[in-house]
């Protein structure tokens, strides 16, 4: 098995061929494809170029690409993501990365106050196709002020897409898509699964549509609804539920926030008629929020116990490990609340 | 720097049409056919005619809210200004941005602005897009007095010297932000010293004299152009009127300050200058009227054009090709995506 | 009827007195009270001195208490802010005013990773009381850029309290009692109803508990859960749906989003087996999703039909009169909501 | 700078107690005994030691997240420290912080912080506070030379200015920002240099000379006690190992850089010095042993120290008293309110 490096975009791939990678090394095909087709295409940082990336998914980039289109900027967010913006209505494709979502909310008056407004504000007359890729996230001790995950305000804000894929494959699909896509897309990727594997399509033109939610896993007996690293976490419990109490659960990887796929989520659990919805961050007013009232409301006359919602504890996530794993939405959190949801016990 | 008679003829006029746009405008906001916020610049003209004639056609020029004026110097027709002033479909922003967010991206007016310092780094990421593009063209972003004291600027600046953009950073000094005094909200007061924290050219100048405002913008926008030169340049000038039309502009300043300034009205110094170069008072009294004439027309125009459709309430939010990523919502979506983006909105 | 600035602190007054004013007046009558009642607190913000407040809120106080104590700052929403925090930290009560929610964007970063974090990060060892008040909401042709409700954002922030007045007598109340709390506290007004009018207490030690919903007027036949503005809005369609329709409503202002008092919200519902929520932001990842969330599991027996919710249409919000009026959560379409959550025809 | 023996090497011993620390939490990080983002700041003693010596014991020190040291100079024990830095309940934070998030308010230290700049708007607050409680006393406000790009610096420095605010910012110029020079990130490279844009005053000068830093430190301390003056002091230095332990810190600098600047090593400078004054080697390396012993055993400590309890997992999120207000979120909440705040946090 050859490492991403080594991949070239010949014209002689079989569309159908795949190759196992990680999450991150998908990322920075799916970069490297697009500064090869598209030279408007450019990477806009911290630490991006000569660092290669604070989580190296840009690695190797700047070698190839050079300085000018892989840029390594200052610390400052709100500088350089509102760059992104005015190159962007220049018919630019800048691609931004924030080192962790949590500095996005240095820079969120461009994302959400400009970005967000320009294609509606304007009439129509002028488009941003920026994409901003940052990993959102917990686990690693970092505390407090680095182990969020606040896609869900920019889910809820009209004008933005996001997308947070949950796997190597639809990490290449999702941000092709974005890239190319006419409207400020952010790409919520995750400390977490960066170091993934999984088998990813080799064809340049592979793409992963926004807007489309993944049944990760068939089931019948109830349905979990993640993005993200939840939905890794998801997919172990359906194993583990299977494996120690018959239950046959339903995965469904949301893949996109906004668009949602709620058509997708509502087939589901009309089949299953329970739903357990599984975030990295708070539950209160989070993503699984949202969920939570899509379902009861689409599937009101299928539902055989309230929605369950399972989440980061509420709480600025403490530094110690055992305070920061009883945080977070374990395993264990996951595969108790879907066995209550189930009428089961443990 | 010398400007010829007829340059100075033609930069007049538009000064009397944006102060006649002005007065309109406040007008039409008393008798409620204009709402929102409306910031007029009644007495910022020579520093908004004389930077934006500095432009060359292929510029971008990109300011905050108080853009009326800057529309009309960039060559946007009166009556697509106020026709947006008035919400109408026919406006240039299409009835949707208001009198804070005017835009003309033929003209290469990338918009008005409602977040004070918010399009500073959107100005340096236009002019990144020009050294990208390999153009030999330059950005101009207005901005006001009280605008320098945000991040945003600091940031901006840093990255367009950092980088070597081609930017100019206009400060249109009018001496208030709001209620709020130079001297009460910036620790240097000589505002484009600041630009020296970042190795960056900068001048200071009076706003009001047309042909040093063009000498100096020419100056600063000919080095962006030739060399990627960034800079700051600074206006100092007076708004006549209140912060908005909602704000009497009185209880931070007094009558005495105000009539002082109207003494050295920008107006009446190019008028002077024109009268000098035997100009006729008759010539310039029927200038006058017909700008007053022209805004009348627009006015009119404005009144007569059709309200937006409310079926293309979501007009342009998302571009026309993504009406498929927007399939999945349909079931339990509450009202935005069913009616709105679906129902008209993005096919527009 | 004498106007607010009359009122004195006489321990005389009767503790049941009452006056009519306004949810401004009521608003300066608060921040008047605490800034005799302790010198530790202060007002700071854009225009709160000279120019007497952008929407008038402090009108008087620079005369009356010195520029120190009420003090003019450069436009510098995170400089400022961020000072409020430090001040706080040392014992300081900062009430800073952001002029608009929508400016809060340039702040997020002081207020989510810095104020929200204090109190957990160091284990309790130094608290923050800081308030921030600012008027969110729509409705002036004030555009996309300013007319935006974002609290939701703040209330799913462990470590924040975010209460949001509907009344005047709930504005002095919680407002005095957010200066009060040894917490940060956003203190949500709305820029529609500073000049509703309404009954306030005068008695300088009216407080109105934070975390604490009101139920504002009795019903049975469905509850209509609101916060801010929206509870103006409930409260009218209630009347109308008395009139024309026979129904009869409850409404529940839940004046708190974080604590969010779901106890009250749900035996309203289960009392009345409907809901309606309504807010005056985008309903996706809204407030009302975390309250749809809560009520289907807390009501899951009781609910006859899905939790519905009104919101602001989901786009940036547009300039002209009859689009604002048409994305705006209006009588007309919470009323629609509400008929047909009761399978009634309108 | 005269500086007595007695003082030099009481200074010299935090240095080598820093340096010893550092060592040990790097090689504890590689045991996983250290989690998280851990920034050691070997190379930077002088400019820690010899600026937080300058402080009076009722001045406040705020730093970003590089701040094993000044924790350490400001005289937190330690134990405190090391504990905190493998989570235990007796850390300077209760475990909560981490490498990061170091506290003592007894001792006047308001913190460690990790947002790039965040920390800098809080000094100006702390200094307000100061004022306003007529206090004659001043901050210290730690942060690095890429922070000095963050919007935030530019304000706070703006307010701290207009307001006369007593706060020194303190820029540890050690060349980069993760693998970022300070050319690539700063228009002008004498950083202390922007310090005019505010009309403050502003000093840079050899962080790695002891004297020189405790004598500007205590000018500008003094200046901001006495006369509110705030100032921006740069010192510049180097650190020797990587941006975190994770970082080898190679691939943006060459080893033969690093091996140039181990030749100027602080601790070897000041070392010279009291061997110049007279102390023995003997007593040098015994102050050095000691150092190490003292480290040894606050990793023992640390060790022993219990873990927080999960049941205490909210503590200090919210005030006491605010048990009550979280009363009514008991039906239907998730787990956070239902089983934190209730079940234990909120009341320790
Ligand atoms: C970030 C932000 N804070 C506050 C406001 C409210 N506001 C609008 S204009 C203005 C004053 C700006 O003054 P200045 O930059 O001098 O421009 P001028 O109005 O004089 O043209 C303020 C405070 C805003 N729009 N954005
Ligand atoms: C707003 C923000 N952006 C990015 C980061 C990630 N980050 C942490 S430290 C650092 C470099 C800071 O460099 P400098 O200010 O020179 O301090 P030093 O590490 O050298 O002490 C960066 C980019 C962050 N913590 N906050
Ligand atoms: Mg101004
Ligand atoms: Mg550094």
């Amino acid at each position: 098995m050859s490492t991403v490096e080594t991949v070239t975009n010949e014209p002689s791939l079989e569309p159908q061929a795949t190759e196992v990678m990680t999450y991150r090394e998908a990322l920075r095909l799916a970069l490297r494809e697009e500064l090869q087709r598209d030279e408007h295409v450019f990477i806009m940082g911290e630490e991006v170029g000569v660092f290669e990336g604070a989580y190296k998914v840009t690695a190797g980039l700047m070698a190839e690409f050079g300085a000018e289109r892989v840029r390594d900027t200052p610390i400052s967010e709100e500088g350089f993501v509102g760059a992104g913006v005015g190159a962007a209505m220049l018919g630019e494709r800048p691609v931004v990365e924030i080192m962790t979502i949590n500095f996005l909310l240095v820079a969120m008056d461009q994302v959400v106050n400009h970005a967000a407004k320009i294609g509606a504000m304007f009439g129509g007359q002028v488009r941003c196709p920026l994409v901003i890729r940052t990993p959102n996230g917990a686990g690693n001790q970092l505390t407090a002020q680095h182990s969020q995950s606040f896609e869900g305000w920019f889910a809820s804000t009209p004008g933005l897409k996001v997308v947070a894929p949950a796997t190597p494959a639809d990490a290449k699909g999702l941000l092709k898509s974005a890239i190319r896509d006419e409207d400020p897309v952010l790409v919520v990727e995750n400390l977490a699964i960066y170091k993934e594997r999984g088998e990813v399509p080799l064809d340049p033109e592979f793409l992963t549509p926004i807007g489309l939610a993944n049944v990760a896993r068939r089931g019948s007996d109830i349905t979990l609804v993640a993005h993200s690293y939840a939905t890794v976490r998801a997919l172990h419990v359906a194993e583990r539920l299977a494996r120690d109490h018959g239950v046959d659960a339903e995965v469904v990887d949301l893949r996109s926030l906004r668009p949602l796929d709620v058509d997708t989520v509502a087939e589901s659990v009309a089949k299953t008629s329970r739903a357990v919805c599984i975030e990295e961050g708070w539950p209160s007013y989070g993503v699984t929020a949202e969920l939570a009232a899509r379902i009861q409301k689409a599937c009101f006359d299928y539902l055989d116990a309230p929605v369950e919602r399972v989440g980061m504890a509420e709480v600025p996530l403490p530094y110690a490990k055992q305070l920061e794993l009883a945080a977070m939405p374990g395993e264990d959190r996951i595969e108790a609340a879907v066995l209550a949801t189930l009428g089961l016990r443990a | 720097m010398e400007i010829s008679k007829q340059t100075l003829s033609r930069l007049y006029e538009q000064m009397l049409l944006i102060r006649s746009f002005e007065t309109a405008s406040e007008r039409e906001y008393k008798a409620a056919l204009i709402g929102g916020y409306c910031h007029l610049s009644s007495g910022q003209e020579a520093a908004t005619v004389g930077s934006t004639y500095a432009l060359e056609a292929d510029d971008r020029l990109i300011t905050g809210y108080r853009c009326h004026g800057f529309a009309l110097a960039r060559g946007v027709p009166p009556e697509a200004v106020m026709a947006e002033l008035f919400g109408r479909a026919g406006g240039c922003a299409h009835g949707r941005g208001g009198s804070m967010h005017l835009l003309d991206v033929g003209r290469g007016y990338f918009g008005g602005w409602g977040i004070v310092a918010g399009q500073l780094p959107i100005a340096t990421g236009l002019a990144l897009a020009l050294v990208r593009q390999q153009r030999r063209q330059c950005v101009l972003c207005e901005l006001g007095d009280g605008a320098v004291n945000m991040g945003a600027w600091h940031e901006s600046l840093n990255l367009a010297s950092v980088w070597q953009l081609p930017v100019v950073f206009l400060v249109m000094n009018n001496e208030y932000g709001m209620g709020t005094s130079v001297e009460r909200a910036s620790a240097v007061t000589d505002l484009h010293q600041r630009a020296a924290a970042y190795g960056m050219r900068s001048e200071r100048i009076d706003g009001n004299d047309l042909p040093a405002v063009i000498e100096a913008t020419s100056d600063l926008t000919a080095a962006a152009r030739d060399d990627r030169t960034p800079s700051v340049l600074e206006l100092v000038t007076y708004r006549f009127r209140g912060h908005s039309v909602a704000d009497p502009g009185l209880s931070y300043r007094t009558t005495e300050e105000i009539a002082e300034h109207a003494k050295h009205d920008p107006l009446q110094r190019v008028r002077a200058t024109l009268v000098a170069a035997g100009v006729s008072e008759d010539e310039l009294n029927a200038l006058a009227a017909e700008a007053e004439q022209r805004v009348l027309a627009a006015v009119e125009w404005a009144r007569a054009d059709a309200a937006p459709e409310v079926s293309e309430l979501a007009k342009g939010m998302y571009a026309p090709g993504s009406a498929a990523q927007f399939a999945g919502m349909l079931a339990g979506a509450p009202f935005g995506e069913r009616e709105l983006v679906f129902a008209g909105g993005l096919g527009q």
